[in-house]
């Protein structure tokens, strides 16, 4: 497997930085999400690229400035980083052009500012997607969580004023007070911090010790709101829904979920962690989190919340895929990335896409929102399918490796686990989409005539459920990314 | 040198500081710190420090005892302690 | 406060006291400080500098660049004195008070000024003592301390003495003077823009001296290259730039020391001072 | 030329001084120009010095063309150096940032200011060059006395009395110092540190040695603001004029651990500090409660400025923590963050300085809608914020990064838990600041879109020289590993782990 | 002279300069007024002057001005006969970074008293507290 030195994922890093100057000068708001647009689409090219050099098996490295010995700013393209990379700045496309439905349906304040941190946002989550060391990962990881400050607390009132609190203790308190000791420790047990395959740790210190930091590791990377680091995510929920949306489908809460992913699989390395057996560890927290996010999502009603919740619980489908150290189960985690993201951004859309048309946040207030706005809600439906995991849609297919997965691993409370809460999943979705289409005239609160959200809204929310439908039939490049990944830290 | 004188010169210094900070009006403060600055410069020139005691007596024993009194009448002699 | 103050001294004087254990006995010719560094000078001073008093010669030549700090720190000392005190505008009591100098008897003018002469001063208070025999001695004194003062500056290479003692004299001669008669009689005598200037020109000597010796191809204060300007060998032109910083010195120190005490004694209001 | 770099950077700003002084009787216009351009060629000096040393090593300049130890000579190797360019290009950038507030907070007594500011200037470059222990004193006290007078000159009820504590103070702290090398020089005999340095070895068991190693350390603590000496501080800080706090705080206290790094390394080598003398430990638990105590305390703060000074008291902390490690990563770290620190804190003063020069307040509640009113300022506060909290790519995060390593080397995890509890704290810290001038915007929608409301920035004579050192932050942080590698690596005896 | 004169006249002067250096740290930290605090500053220093001088001085050494100075190059000088020199050097900076200090230190209590009226701390923080 050759390496190819590169400036490609600088550039795709720097793309939408590079964009901002030009974002702040330009006064009118066409131009300015013209240029967004050129931003998104441009970073995705380079990024899409550079998905046949990696699905040749080899890997794209470009090291910036040296600090340390062994730690440096330094990008490597392998395939996990390509699957998140594709991902999210596809995604950022997407969003951007629902944003501008959004914000202009809306009339939000000052819309630059909006659009600047949204771009350095992106920067930030493909920096942490080519991170080639955990210094680099670190660094794009706090400037995301500063990145997305000004957009969680968007709206500058009270309310934003009490969430970015929440938010900034957590995620920062996190990383500067977890992340920050574990990574140095692990710099001076290692030497180095560079991802390597079968990871740095192996074999440098104790087992406790090295227990220790993976738990700093994994509650350190608050992102991934793995409980009890998840409260940041309901509260952050007072962000404009296509901030929410990039929190939880494209950008945040992903690249918490992914650090963690190469956490174990580049720094602890898959043998090391089956060795000291942490894997059932992990996968109890991940159930845990599982079990208790879903269970709190059933009592919610306010739509985004809901969303939220769900969130949480998928994220920890991706730990427990890694938890299980198993081919398959590492597969459907990685795979999982990509297919939650495109379900549940399509969610969000459509709450999104109800508040613009209706002013409505509330499930209780829904009922009968499907005769008024019958694409948003089957959109809606599609993305729920997706989340729960049921054909045909994408989450199938994921959740099916991930059973597999437990499965090959032996571990049937998994598979348990896993089909408690898709039913619990369909439990909280399901009504919604029901009271929204088949409700009783009398008690339906819209009248019948249909009234969408602006185009601008609706196009994308369609857009994203008709690719997680067709993710199922075709699953590539992800699949393929992801399982070339698991071949080369498991070896086999 | 004359032992004797050095020691009663030393003990005697360290007497009339403990005059200048002790004594409760400014003023006398003032001509205590003088005479203790006097004091020090006939101490080392027993030494044979003559530079420094010839500094002392016209820059210590002079003109900070000058400033202080300045000061001392610019504000006030009153003191508590 | 007194406890803490009691406590934290004697722990220093006790912490000092302990490691007197380890002091050399007084006086002992055979303590390192005399045996180390120092009888360098004593036996090169004549041969490198030709100035017999060694103090003077460590002073200005060895440790030379010290002393230039020395007096930089008199000068900033002055200007700090002229920056926190300095009263430039203060309000004009529409009054003024003026006292016949022979009689002593004290006139108040509700507006205008009387014309500047010798038989009327200048007072601020209705009261101001007034001592006939003081003011003639302090002025009759004042041309000896000068006289005085220039010899200990000159002099310095062979006698105690130098720039300091100097200065300080001098500037003690126009503190006299101010004392005994008032302020404004010696500000007339040394105006207070003079007086700022000369206390740079002072310093300015003395460094621009070393920085001529950088210009003339040698280190900073090396003074025997002043030898090509002054037509000596390199040995003498050392101790006539000795001479020359001390000169320098005793300005400095002079004009440093009556304008601190202008500003002191009027709380920079520049009136009839004390 | 380039042979006379070490007089340079001191004969000019001193020559300088007098003329300025000299100029502001007769044309006050001409001060600021005059000063300007000697700072100019100071730093040019001290970057030209330092590049000198980088390529021939130790540079030895003679006062007076005489022998050490007899005459004064300037030892200048790369600590000295970075040193150096730090402090001569950091009081350059202030002094031109600062020219507005000084012509409007003093315009009669332009002068003066000036030539304090230049003198103090070259007491701090002096202290730094100088390799002779007694003439160390003497510049110390031009710094000290030129210091009091520039911080005298603030706020018109407090700042005399907190100058005149911190004149009692240093005072206290500059005699201590004195009488520490009074210990040395009747011990060994000489004033010259390296020559000290030379005879000290015999002596190591002597109690004079010891009590001048201890007296040396506790005057220069004092001078530091080392807790529990930190007590005059934050006032002097504070009440001191927005042109000389932005210029004291950065300088005063780096320079002083420098002095100290340099005690130790140099004068009584690490053999002997952390050998003979056992009690490095003790001093890194107390530089951990500085930390702790530094931390808690600017949290009780109303007001921006008093904040940051006591945020100083937490980062002296840092260094003389760091210093006292005993190993290799701790000294670079405390020796990267003299560095870092200058920077960082002279960001965040001239931040102060421009809110001052246009709101006429730093308590927090003349803060509000600030990132409105001067989104620039407040911008490069947030660069200068993230710095001192320690965010990659900040400078400030690379030099914790090596106290960091340093204390995990050493063991000591009490200074690697008060490191990132101070951080935790810092954020606290700067949120709150960020979210005052954040969250009460003056009126509703504000913003690029709607008709911006009149928006007060600061000018450009202020602006420009806070981004040169806001994008320094940045840049010093990248090239992190150019510095440590080629400059701070030679500094630290290769006797460290 | 006896032994312990001996001893006493060869530690004395040591002893001497640190009491009056713990008089003068003393008056600075527990005085509360500001011209005693000042004069106990001064205090202090002096005392690590003589302490300084005390160093210089040498049996059996003479003023440090070598005699005949003018024709100086005829006999040889002896380190031994003359005094260190150095301290002397050393003490004459001292003293006047004292002077300076003491300069400075006077004219911020003189500011002060304008502003405040008084000398004494404890006065001084009560007014500012009311404030």
């Amino acid at each position: 497997m050759e390496t190819i030195t590169s400036i490609r994922p600088l550039l795709a890093v720097l793309v939408s930085l590079l964009m901002t100057p030009i974002l702040v000068s330009s006064r009118k708001p066409n131009v300015r999400e013209a240029w967004t647009f050129v931003a998104a689409i441009a970073k995705f090219l380079i990024v899409v690229s550079m998905l046949p050099v990696v699905l040749r098996g080899s890997e794209i490295v470009y090291t910036l400035v040296e600090f340390v010995p062994g730690a440096a700013i330094k990008f490597r393209v392998d395939a996990l980083g390509m699957l998140f990379a594709l991902v999210s700045s596809s995604l950022w496309i997407i969003t951007s052009a629902y944003s501008i439905g959004y914000m202009r349906g809306l009339k939000e304040h000052s819309q630059t500012r909006y659009f600047c941190f949204f771009a350095f946002c992106l920067s930030a989550t493909i920096g942490v997607a080519f991170a080639g060391n955990l210094l680099t990962l670190y660094l794009f990881y706090e400037m995301l969580s500063l990145a997305t400050y000004p957009l969680v607390t968007h709206h500058q009132d009270e309310e934003a004023r009490r969430s970015g609190h929440k938010y900034l203790l957590y995620i920062v308190g996190t990383s500067i007070g977890l992340v920050l000791p574990a990574m140095l420790i692990s710099y001076n047990l290692a030497g180095t911090l560079e991802f390597s395959k079968h990871g740095f740790l192996a074999g440098t210190a104790s087992k406790p010790l090295l227990g220790l930091l993976l738990f700093m590791f994994i509650f350190g990377f608050a992102k991934a709101a793995i409980m009890p680091m998840h409260g940041w995510l309901p509260a952050a929920m007072v962000a404009p829904t296509p901030v929410s949306a990039l929190l939880h489908a494209v950008a945040v809460v992903k690249v918490g979920v992914f650090s963690i992913v190469r956490i174990l699989t580049g720094v602890f390395g898959i043998q090391l962690l089956s060795s000291l057996h942490f894997g059932t560890a992990i996968c109890f927290i991940a159930s845990v989190t599982i079990i208790v996010a879903s269970l709190i999502a059933l009592s919610q009603d306010g739509l985004k919340r809901l969303l939220a919740f769900s969130t949480i619980a998928q994220l920890s489908y991706i730990v427990l895929g890694i938890g299980l150290l198993s081919p398959k189960g590492m597969t459907g985690g990685m795979v999982h990335i990509a297919m939650h993201a495109f379900g549940k951004i399509t969610l969000f859309f459509c709450a999104g896409a109800i508040f613009v048309a209706t002013g409505k946040k509330n499930i209780s207030e829904m009922i009968g929102i499907g005769r008024r706005m019958p694409v948003t809600m089957a959109a809606f439906f599609i993305g729920a399918l997706s989340i729960t995991g049921v054909p045909p849609c994408g989450g199938f297919i994921s959740k099916w490796y991930l059973v597999l997965g437990s499965l090959e691993a032996h571990q049937t409370a998994i598979l348990g686990v896993l089909l408690f809460s898709s039913l619990l999943n369909a439990a909280y979705f399901m009504p919604v989409v029901y009271k929204a289409f088949f409700c009783r005239p009398e008690e339906a609160m819209f009248e019948n005539k249909v009234q969408e959200a602006p185009l601008f809204c609706v196009v994308p929310l369609v857009i994203t459920a008709v690719i997680s439908v067709i993710l199922l039939f075709y699953p590539q490049p992800f699949l393929r990314l992801a399982s070339m990944m698991v071949q080369s830290i498991t070896g086999t | 040198m004359i032992w004797q004188l050095d020691l009663a010169i030393l003990t005697l210094v360290v007497i009339v500081g403990i005059g200048a900070i002790t004594v409760k009006d400014l003023l006398g403060a003032a001509i205590m710190f003088g005479a203790y600055s006097f004091m020090m410069c006939l101490l080392w020139s027993i030494m044979g420090a003559v530079d420094v005691a010839f500094t002392e007596a016209s820059v210590g024993a002079g003109v900070s005892t000058v400033f202080f009194v300045a000061a001392v009448f610019r504000t006030t002699r009153r003191t508590k302690d | 406060m007194k406890v803490t103050g009691l406590i934290i001294a004697v722990l220093a004087g006790a912490l000092l006291i302990y490691a007197t254990v380890d002091f050399p006995p007084w006086g002992d010719p055979k303590s390192p400080a005399s045996l180390h560094v120092s009888p360098h000078y004593i036996e090169k001073t004549i041969e490198e500098t030709a100035v017999p008093n060694m103090v003077t010669s460590v002073l200005a030549d060895y440790r030379g660049y010290d002393t230039m700090y020395e007096t930089t720190v008199i000068f900033s000392a002055g200007v700090a004195c002229f920056l926190l005190l300095r009263i430039f505008r203060r309000k004009e009591s529409a009054e003024r008070l003026y006292r016949h100098v022979l009689t002593g008897v004290t006139i108040r003018l509700r507006e205008g000024k009387l014309p500047p002469s010798d038989d009327f001063e200048r007072i601020d208070t209705a009261w101001t003592p007034h001592d006939l025999i003081i003011k003639t001695m302090c002025r009759l004194l004042v041309p000896f301390i000068q006289l005085f003062a220039l010899y200990v500056i000159a002099h310095g290479h062979h006698s105690p003495g130098g720039g300091f003692q100097g200065g300080v004299m001098l500037g003690a001669s126009v503190i006299v003077l101010a004392m005994s008669q008032d302020l404004r009689t010696a500000v007339r005598r040394l105006r207070e823009k003079v007086d700022a200037l000369l206390c740079a020109t002072g310093v300015f000597i003395y460094a621009g001296t070393g920085a001529l010796c950088l210009l003339l191809g040698a280190n900073f204060l090396d003074y025997s290259a002043l030898a090509p300007l002054l037509h000596v060998d390199p040995i003498m032109a050392r101790s006539h730039g000795i001479f020359i910083v001390e000169i320098g010195v005793g300005i400095a120190v002079m004009a440093t020391m009556i304008w601190i005490y202008c500003n002191v004694s009027s709380r920079g209001e520049y009136d009839e001072g004390l | 030329m380039s042979l006379q770099y070490p007089a340079l950077l001191i004969a000019v700003p001193l020559l300088s001084a007098f003329i300025i002084s000299a100029a502001g009787w007769i044309n006050k216009k001409l001060c600021f120009p005059i000063a300007v351009a000697a700072l100019t060629v100071s730093a040019g000096s001290c970057i030209g010095l330092l590049f000198r040393v980088l390529n021939e090593g130790v540079v030895l300049y003679r006062l007076g063309g005489w022998d050490p130890p007899w005459g004064i000579a300037y030892y200048i190797d790369s600590l000295n150096g970075l040193v150096l360019c730090v402090v001569s290009v950091a009081a350059l950038l202030n002094l031109i940032a600062s020219k507005k507030s000084i012509e409007q907070e003093f315009p009669e007594k332009i002068g003066p200011f000036y030539t304090l500011y230049v003198l103090f200037v070259t007491g701090m470059v002096g202290i730094t060059v100088t390799g002779d222990a007694f003439n160390l004193y003497v510049l110390l006290e031009i710094g000290s006395i030129t210091g009091y007078a520039l911080i005298a000159m603030g706020d018109k009820d407090r700042a005399p009395l907190a100058s005149l504590n911190y004149l009692y103070m240093g005072t206290i702290g500059a005699c201590f110092y004195l009488l520490g090398v009074g210990y040395l020089y009747i011990s060994t005999g000489s004033l010259n540190m390296v020559d000290i340095a030379r005879l000290l070895p015999a002596l190591y068991q002597s109690k004079a040695v010891m009590a001048a190693f201890i007296i040396c350390m506790v005057g220069v603590w004092i001078k530091m603001a080392f807790f529990p000496l930190h007590a005059w501080l934050p006032n002097a800080y504070t009440f001191a004029p927005s042109a000389a706090s932005s210029l004291i705080a950065p300088l005063m206290t780096k320079v002083m651990i420098y002095v100290m790094i340099r005690l130790i390394l140099t004068v009584f080598t690490p053999k002997f500090a952390f050998g003979t003398l056992a009690v490095s430990h003790a001093i890194v638990w107390l530089a951990c409660v500085a930390i702790v105590v530094g931390a808690i305390c600017a949290l009780a703060q109303r007001d921006l400025k008093k904040m940051l000074t006591y945020i100083i008291v937490a980062e002296v902390g840092y260094m003389v923590g760091g210093a006292w490690l005993g190993n290799r990563a701790g000294m670079t770290g405390a020796i990267l963050h003299i560095v870092n620190d200058a920077l960082m804190t002279l960001c965040a003063f001239l931040v102060v300085g421009n809110i001052v020069y246009k709101v006429k307040g730093y308590a927090f509640d003349d803060l509000k809608g600030l990132f409105t009113k001067m989104p620039f300022t407040m911008g490069a506060f947030v660069i200068g914020a993230l710095s001192i909290i320690g965010v990659p790519p900040t400078c400030g995060f690379f030099s914790k990064w090596y106290l960091i390593s340093g204390a995990i080397q050493a063991g000591h995890y009490g200074f690697m838990v008060a490191l990132i509890f101070s951080s935790l704290v810092n954020v606290v810290l700067f949120f709150r600041v960020i979210e005052i001038g954040y969250y009460e915007p003056s009126g509703e929608h504000h913003g690029h879109d709607h008709p911006p409301e009149p928006m007060a920035e600061a000018p450009l004579s202020m602006l420009v020289p806070l981004y040169v050192v806001a994008a320094g932050l940045i840049l010093v942080g990248l090239y992190t590993g150019n510095i440590v590698n080629h400059i701070i690596r030679f500094v630290i005896p290769s006797s460290f782990v | 002279m006896g032994d312990w004169l001996h001893m006493l006249v060869a530690k004395y002067n040591y002893w001497i300069y640190i009491t009056l250096m713990m008089i003068g740290l003393y008056a600075m930290i527990a005085k509360n007024n500001l011209i005693k605090k000042i004069v106990g500053m001064n205090i202090f220093q002096t005392a690590i002057i003589l302490f300084y001088v005390s160093i210089g001085v040498k049996k059996g050494g003479t003023l440090p001005i070598i005699e005949h100075g003018h024709g100086g190059h005829s006999h040889v000088i002896h380190a031994a006969d003359y005094l260190n020199p150095l301290p002397h050097v050393l003490m004459l900076t001292a003293i006047v970074v004292s002077v300076a200090t003491l300069g400075v230190a006077l004219a911020l209590a003189i500011r002060i008293y304008n502003r405040y009226n008084s000398l004494e701390e404890d006065e001084i923080l009560t007014q500012v507290r009311e404030k």
